[in-house]
């Protein structure tokens, strides 16, 4: 093969773990959408928070330090070594669930049977409120992430493609990031993982009763307000893998709540409901932004990923207007 | 409730005028950034800027026997914010400004000069500014984008042994203002010295470069210079590190030159380099004294971690400089409770050499500076600097040196011309 | 007891469809109107203009253009800021390539280029509904901005990338660049907010305003009783990016005077925006300003307490701010989920009957 | 009688339509007429097509064969709002009115196809705009009074009970003073009581306004009490066409309502 056929094939494979990555934010959305028919744009603050916490409980920061120190002139910041990551990852969970259950009992469970734009707008309040709190808590500084996943550049793939290359060229192998194959990895885990919780358990299958029919489900018992409370503990669990990937490669710090801007367009071309969707949709988009940015880019300038990413949506939901996996939308009157 | 918002417009209006009485002190606004995407980087720069005039408050009582009122006023990195800041301090007798971010410096601009206050965009804003003709109030020393665009080109010819035509450049840049200023500097660089040059721009904020590091990868440029900001550096600096790219091939400009930029790398990035224009690490005698009167004292802007970090370096020069010129004026005009005017006519007079640097316990920590009316942007110098990963620490690996100061000129000419132009500004005799 | 509408009796069609039809209402607003223009220019100064009444004028309306999109025509836009750099490049654009030309009509005209751009990025509101509609603005919000960063004409070749606004009189008065008076400033945006929220009201409340509204509350049934549903949408898609168009105009050439794309109209704006419809009230034209005085003022009203007041850090301020404004609009929602023009308006039914409720 | 007579007094005149969703039927050659001034009931079993045939007389549906004359004119291919245009209005099975307007602005809406002042002249309000938006609530206001629903005028109609919002619906379609109006279960759901009053503003717009009339309608008595001629549609084919007697002693219409299996 040709360098320039080998090259498009490494942007393409560079693509789909990129678009893995995305896939991994907006499943969060996706699992609140499809439960509560809410767009929950506190996801990415959520992912933040949640990366905050691990790391704070790793390093053994103390919580609202800044702010004790402030308040009482006091001069804490640690309370030990830290904790192993795993005790780390269980405790930042706890939290998590403790968000999702002080989040229906405050908030949600006042809007129930609201209008969607009404709890979009709720959680926009959640978010606002989540960036303050985690920088009071934790402070502004850019943190490092480190849960023991190897990252940089594959050698053996590096070594296997260089064979691929037809005589004589001047090929040194192609790229792929571990860090990238890990997150697929972990995103085939996590999505077998929601499936078979859904189709196995009864908490599971209670979620898809509500996901189906609200009004039904309560009929038949099933309570509304657990299932809440499951569900955002769920996508608060899906939060801390997105916060830890992409965490992993950039420390953690305020900017990683804008992670949810690039799962927007996933979530849109692959429906809001549909868990394959936001799978799917992130591989089609990471696929098709990098190889326009790889082919058409240089003539245009570069950085066409964000707006591209939208266009791309854009071009196929004018022939599907419900997303790739959304409901067909019916229209009767 | 009409009530209710009735009196709350007018605490906001009487909060908002009391702040309006002009004190007798010197007054030091810092327009800092402790919140938002760029915290981390705002954070330290700030805490530089306060402990600084802290410790002259402490230790001299001040500058020229006049107390040091420093405010702070928290922009979150956002014009808008910075707008208010600016409007609600320069009311207290502010004498200069730092405005910090790309968008308040060029908000501010016209308005600064408008209302006779000089602003410091030390190493960002507007580069054309340098033309002290054109631009009155606004100073950049000690150097500019354009400055340290042809001082890297400058290191990468010295390192090749003074020939660096056919080979290769790219620049990885933040796709805004900022990112774009070294642009025309290092094409017309390269018509000079006939390298190649591939420019790669990242989309804000920059999480994801896949692309343009595979490309770079593919392209194997010699030299890969980065116009990063925010969460871009970091990404990256991880990235260049994946891609196993030579890092000491790898140049970032002063605001890709952190310890945030590489530590999230680990050891990565070990041996990425930065230009820079003051020096790295707390070796200094000054540091004794900030120890001694600030961070021991308890009065710290922040809990003194940040102590030797390159922006918190960045925050004390930036304050020494703004004392400096204060110091200045008050020397020019005999009097020690100077107006913001009088400060302008010290920025312009302002000469620090290494004496004065050595004085002020800060020896060989940055260029001499020389201002003048027709140059505001100092002598235009700046330093290489390396991270070695293992110590967790930069080290200065050149002298400052200047920039080819032929096709710099040429370009701030040109624009400052423009916008004089375009403003129906008549530039000031020098 | 002062505010009622007993014995207030309508004799005549028009006086039943007037705005303020409770004659409390309308003489408030007749005093603040006065007031705005004839009281407020001369005890302004800088920090009033640009701190607080400015942003507030400006994103009113900002705020009233997306309001006639997704709150009177129930097509979610996420693409405001984008359009608001239309508006600002247009304006920049048109003045220094014929500074003879009044910068009143230059605004105006950088609202109809606002206004052909929104109609083509409204073309898929055709086939696309809900949030997925989004997807378009979104693309037009990126896209945009990316465009006017790329294309060097746009902003005049210049070195920087930044624009900046020259310095224009109305009447000899200068209401640009850094020389321009307070008042002059302030008056000229009044002006324009005034004028298009009054417009704004108009065209809400007759054949084109109804025909947004049937296509949101029931786009087939509005269809099937003789609504065209490509003129209304697009009209309303060509309204808000014309009333978004004057905000960034204005943003850019009054308020700012210097503006960078990425920073000044980012994907984060066109959340704003749309924060402060929801928040004062979707299909309200007062909601619009409550929303953006929400959304604009309440923070500087927090820091100037917290900070100037109690002396607090600054950035702990920031912090509390953040958890304030998010937990108020939590808190607003719970109470009222229509928008606070709704609680404003139960208020008003409530002060009515005052002090007899029953 | 022959064709000129027929086509002066025939206002809509359908022939031969087929309709079919993928590869359900929905209607099978169907072919009849409603004549000017008439009421014209279309009535069948559930799902026979009768809402079906409603939307193709509007124009939300396209059928795949057969012609739709109306008005003495062979209609082309349109959008349902230019068959609006035209003069066609219609209540719907389940209320589709706009819920967060008022019933005012409902009714009004109902007037868009008589509005025509443009953009700018709404802009300016007064003046033209103005008096056209008063002409049209003069005209409104009398369908209020006929209705006798003064009292909610202002209320938005989201609020109102079901009986009500059939009500303010029928109002609206009656605003766009349409050639024919189209009546797809004005009655159902209703107490006996609220189907009274109901039978009565049928008939009392027939007489008053001289409106022709469409209407699906289950109630067998009502039908036979206010229509003037029945067509029964049964399984998306039409099995019986006539005067109310004639279609109650028709065998098949007797089948298909008692429920014989079809063989």
């Amino acid at each position: 093969m040709s360098p320039a056929v080998l090259n498009t094939i490494e942007v393409f494979l560079n693509g789909l773990m990129a678009g893995v990555m995305y896939s991994l934010v907006a499943l969060g959305f996706v699992l609140i959408f499809k439960s509560s028919g809410i767009f929950n744009y506190a996801q990415g603050v959520m992912a933040l928070f949640a990366a905050l916490t691990l790391v704070g409980f790793q390093t053994g920061q103390i919580p609202f330090a800044h702010l004790i120190n402030v308040v009482f002139g006091t001069d804490y910041h640690h309370w030990g070594e830290g904790m192993n990551t795993v005790l780390a990852i269980i405790l930042t969970m706890l939290i998590m669930i403790l968000l999702a259950w002080i989040v229906e009992k405050l908030v949600l469970r006042y809007l129930v049977n609201q209008e969607p734009i009404i709890l979009f707008m709720a959680t926009i309040g959640l978010a606002f409120f989540l960036e303050g709190l985690g920088d009071l808590m934790w402070g502004a500084n850019i943190k490092v992430l480190n849960v023991g996943l190897p990252s940089g550049g594959s050698f053996w793939w590096e070594d296997v493609t260089r064979t691929w290359a037809s005589e004589g060229s001047d090929y040194y192998g192609m790229y792929i990031d571990v860090l990238d194959v890990w997150a697929a990895g972990i995103a085939v885990v996590l999505v077998v993982a929601l499936t078979a919780f859904s189709q196995f358990t009864k908490t599971g299958r209670a979620l898809r009763a509500v996901a189906d029919d609200h009004q039904a489900a309560l009929t038949v018992g099933i309570s509304l307000r657990t299932i809440w409370v499951v569900v955002w503990s769920i996508a608060g669990f899906v939060a801390l893998v997105a916060g830890i990937m992409w965490g992993a490669k950039s420390g953690v710090q305020f900017s990683l709540s804008l992670i949810a801007l690039k799962a927007l367009p996933v979530l849109i071309l692959g429906g809001f409901t549909s868990i394959p969707g936001a799978i799917v949709g992130g591989l089609i988009i990471g696929v098709g932004e990098k190889l326009f940015e790889y082919s058409v880019g240089p003539m245009i300038g570069g950085a066409t990923e964000n707006w591209f990413a939208y266009v791309l949506a854009l071009f196929f939901l004018m022939f599907r207007p419900q997303g790739l996996f959304g409901e067909r939308i019916i229209e009767r009157v | 409730m009409k009530l209710k918002q009735l009196t709350a417009v007018t605490l906001a209006a009487t909060v908002a005028l009391g702040g309006g009485v002009v004190s007798a002190d010197l007054t030091f606004p810092s327009l800092s950034y402790r919140t938002g995407p760029y915290a981390p980087n705002g954070i330290p720069f700030a805490d530089g800027y306060a402990d600084y005039f802290t410790l002259l408050n402490e230790r001299d009582g001040g500058i020229g026997g006049e107390k040091i009122n420093f405010i702070e006023c928290e922009t979150g990195y956002n014009t808008e914010k910075g707008v208010e800041c600016y409007e609600s301090t320069k009311g207290q007798g502010s004498l200069v400004y730092q405005p910090l971010s790309t968008g308040i410096t060029y908000q501010l601009i016209p308005k600064v000069t408008a209302d006779n206050i000089p602003m410091h965009s030390m190493g960002y804003g507007r580069t054309s500014a340098a033309n002290g003709r054109v631009f009155s109030h606004i100073f950049n020393f000690p150097g500019t984008y354009w400055d340290a665009a042809s001082i890297i080109v400058k290191y990468i010819l010295d390192e090749e042994g003074g020939d660096i035509s056919g080979k290769s450049l790219a620049l990885v840049y933040h796709n805004s203002a900022y990112g774009k200023e070294p642009i025309r500097t290092l094409q017309e660089l390269s018509k000079k010295h006939g390298y190649n040059l591939t420019l790669l721009a990242v989309d804000h904020p920059g999480q994801e470069q896949k692309s343009q590091w595979l490309q770079i990868r593919r392209e194997r440029p010699d030299y890969v210079l980065m116009w990063g900001w925010g969460v871009m550096n970091q990404v990256a600096i991880q990235e260049a590190a994946n891609i196993r790219y030579p890092m000491d091939h790898f140049i970032g400009v002063w605001w890709s030159a952190s310890e945030n930029d590489v530590i999230p790398a680990g050891e990565g990035a070990n041996g990425y380099k930065a230009i820079n224009f003051h020096g790295v690490g707390s070796d200094y005698p000054l540091y004794n004294d900030l120890k001694k009167y600030v961070v021991d004292a308890g009065k710290a802007a922040g809990d003194g971690n940040y102590l030797g970090t390159v922006l918190y370096n960045r925050g004390i020069y930036a304050a020494v400089l703004a004392s400096e010129a204060a110091r200045t004026a008050q020397e020019i005009h005999g009097v020690s409770d100077i107006t913001p005017a009088q400060m302008r006519d010290g920025m312009e007079a302002l000469k620090v050499d290494q004496a004065r640097m050595a004085e002020l316990g800060l020896p060989n920590f940055g260029p001499d500076i020389n201002v003048t009316c027709a140059s505001h942007g100092g002598p235009g110098e700046a330093a290489i600097q390396q991270w070695d990963a293992a110590s967790k620490s930069w080290t200065r690996i050149t002298g400052f040196s200047g920039a080819d100061r032929e096709v710099v000129d040429a370009l701030i000419a040109e624009d400052s011309a423009a916008y004089a132009t375009e403003n129906k500004i008549t530039a000031r005799d020098c | 007891m002062i505010y009622r509408e007993a014995g207030d009796f309508k004799t005549s069609y028009s006086a039943d469809q007037q705005t303020f039809p409770i004659g409390f209402d309308r003489w408030t607003v007749r005093v603040v109107v006065i007031f705005a223009f004839l009281v407020v220019p001369f005890l302004i100064n800088d920090y009033w203009e640009k701190s607080i009444l400015l942003p507030f004028l400006i994103w009113s309306l900002a705020a009233l253009g997306l309001n006639i999109l997704t709150g009177y025509c129930g097509q979610l836009s996420l693409g405001t800021g984008g359009f608001m750099a239309v508006g600002a490049y247009a304006c920049y654009k048109l003045t220094t390539m014929f500074p003879e030309v009044n910068i009143l009509f230059v605004v105006l005209l950088a609202g109809v280029v606002t206004a052909l751009v929104g109609i083509l990025f409204g073309l898929p509101s055709l086939r696309i509904k809900g949030f997925y509609l989004a997807v378009a603005t979104l693309a037009a919000q990126f896209f945009l901005v990316w465009l006017f960063n790329k294309v060097p004409w746009f902003y005049n070749y210049s070195a920087s990338g930044q624009i900046n606004m020259p310095e224009r009189e109305v009447l000899g008065f200068i209401v640009s660049g850094a020389n321009a008076e307070p008042w002059a400033t302030y008056l000229f945006t009044l002006l324009f907010v005034l004028v298009f929220a009054v417009i704004a009201r108009n065209l809400t409340r007759g054949r084109l305003g109804r025909s947004w509204m049937a296509i949101r509350d029931m786009d087939i049934a509005a269809e099937i009783i003789g609504v065209p549903p490509l003129q209304a949408k697009l009209s309303a898609f060509a309204i808000s990016s014309f009333y978004i168009g004057l905000a960034g105009a204005l943003f850019f050439g009054v308020y700012l005077g210097a503006v960078e794309p990425t920073e000044a109209f980012g994907i984060d704006k066109s959340f704003l925006v749309l924060f402060m419809i929801i928040i004062g009230g979707l299909g309200s034209i007062a909601g619009s300003f409550i929303g953006a005085a929400f959304m604009v003022l309440l923070p500087v009203l927090f820091k100037n307490i917290m900070v100037g007041d109690f002396g607090w850090p600054t950035d702990t301020v920031q912090h509390f701010i953040f958890m304030l404004v998010g937990g108020l609009i939590m808190f607003f929602l719970i109470v009222e989920p229509h928008g606070l023009a709704q609680l404003w308006r139960i208020t008003k039914e409530k002060l009515r009957l005052w002090p007899f409720p029953h | 009688m022959d064709q000129a007579a027929a086509s002066e007094d025939i206002l809509l005149d359908l022939r031969n339509i087929s309709l079919s969703f993928g590869g359900v039927k929905a209607l099978i050659d169907i072919s009849f007429d409603i004549r000017r001034g008439e009421v014209r009931a279309i009535i069948g079993p559930n799902g026979a097509g009768k809402s079906s045939m409603l939307n193709v007389i509007n124009g939300f549906y396209h059928p795949q064969e057969g012609e739709v004359w109306f008005d003495g004119k062979l209609r082309g291919p349109m959008k349902p709002h230019q068959i609006a245009r035209q003069g066609i209005a219609r209540t719907f099975q389940n209320i589709a009115l706009f819920r967060g307007m008022s019933t005012l602005d409902n009714l009004m809406t109902g007037r868009i196809t008589h509005m025509h002042e443009n953009m700018f002249w709404q802009a300016i309000w007064k003046g033209r705009a103005e008096k056209e938006e008063l002409a049209h609530r003069e005209r409104v206001e009398h369908i209020i009074d006929f209705l006798e629903i003064q009292s909610i005028r202002k209320t938005p109609v989201g609020k109102l009970p079901y009986g009500l919002q059939k009500r303010v619906e029928l109002g609206r379609a009656l605003a766009a003073e349409s050639k024919l109006l189209l009546l797809d279960e004005p009655m159902a759901g209703m107490n006996l009581e609220e189907k009274e009053d109901m039978c009565r503003f049928v008939l009392d717009v027939h007489d008053q306004f001289g409106t022709t009339i469409a209407l699906i309608e289950h109630d067998m008595g009502v039908v036979m009490d206010i229509a003037d001629r029945v067509v029964v549609l049964d399984y998306g084919r039409k099995i019986g066409d006539g005067y109310p007697d004639e279609v109650r002693s028709n065998k098949d219409v007797i089948d298909a309502y008692l429920g014989v299996a079809h063989d």
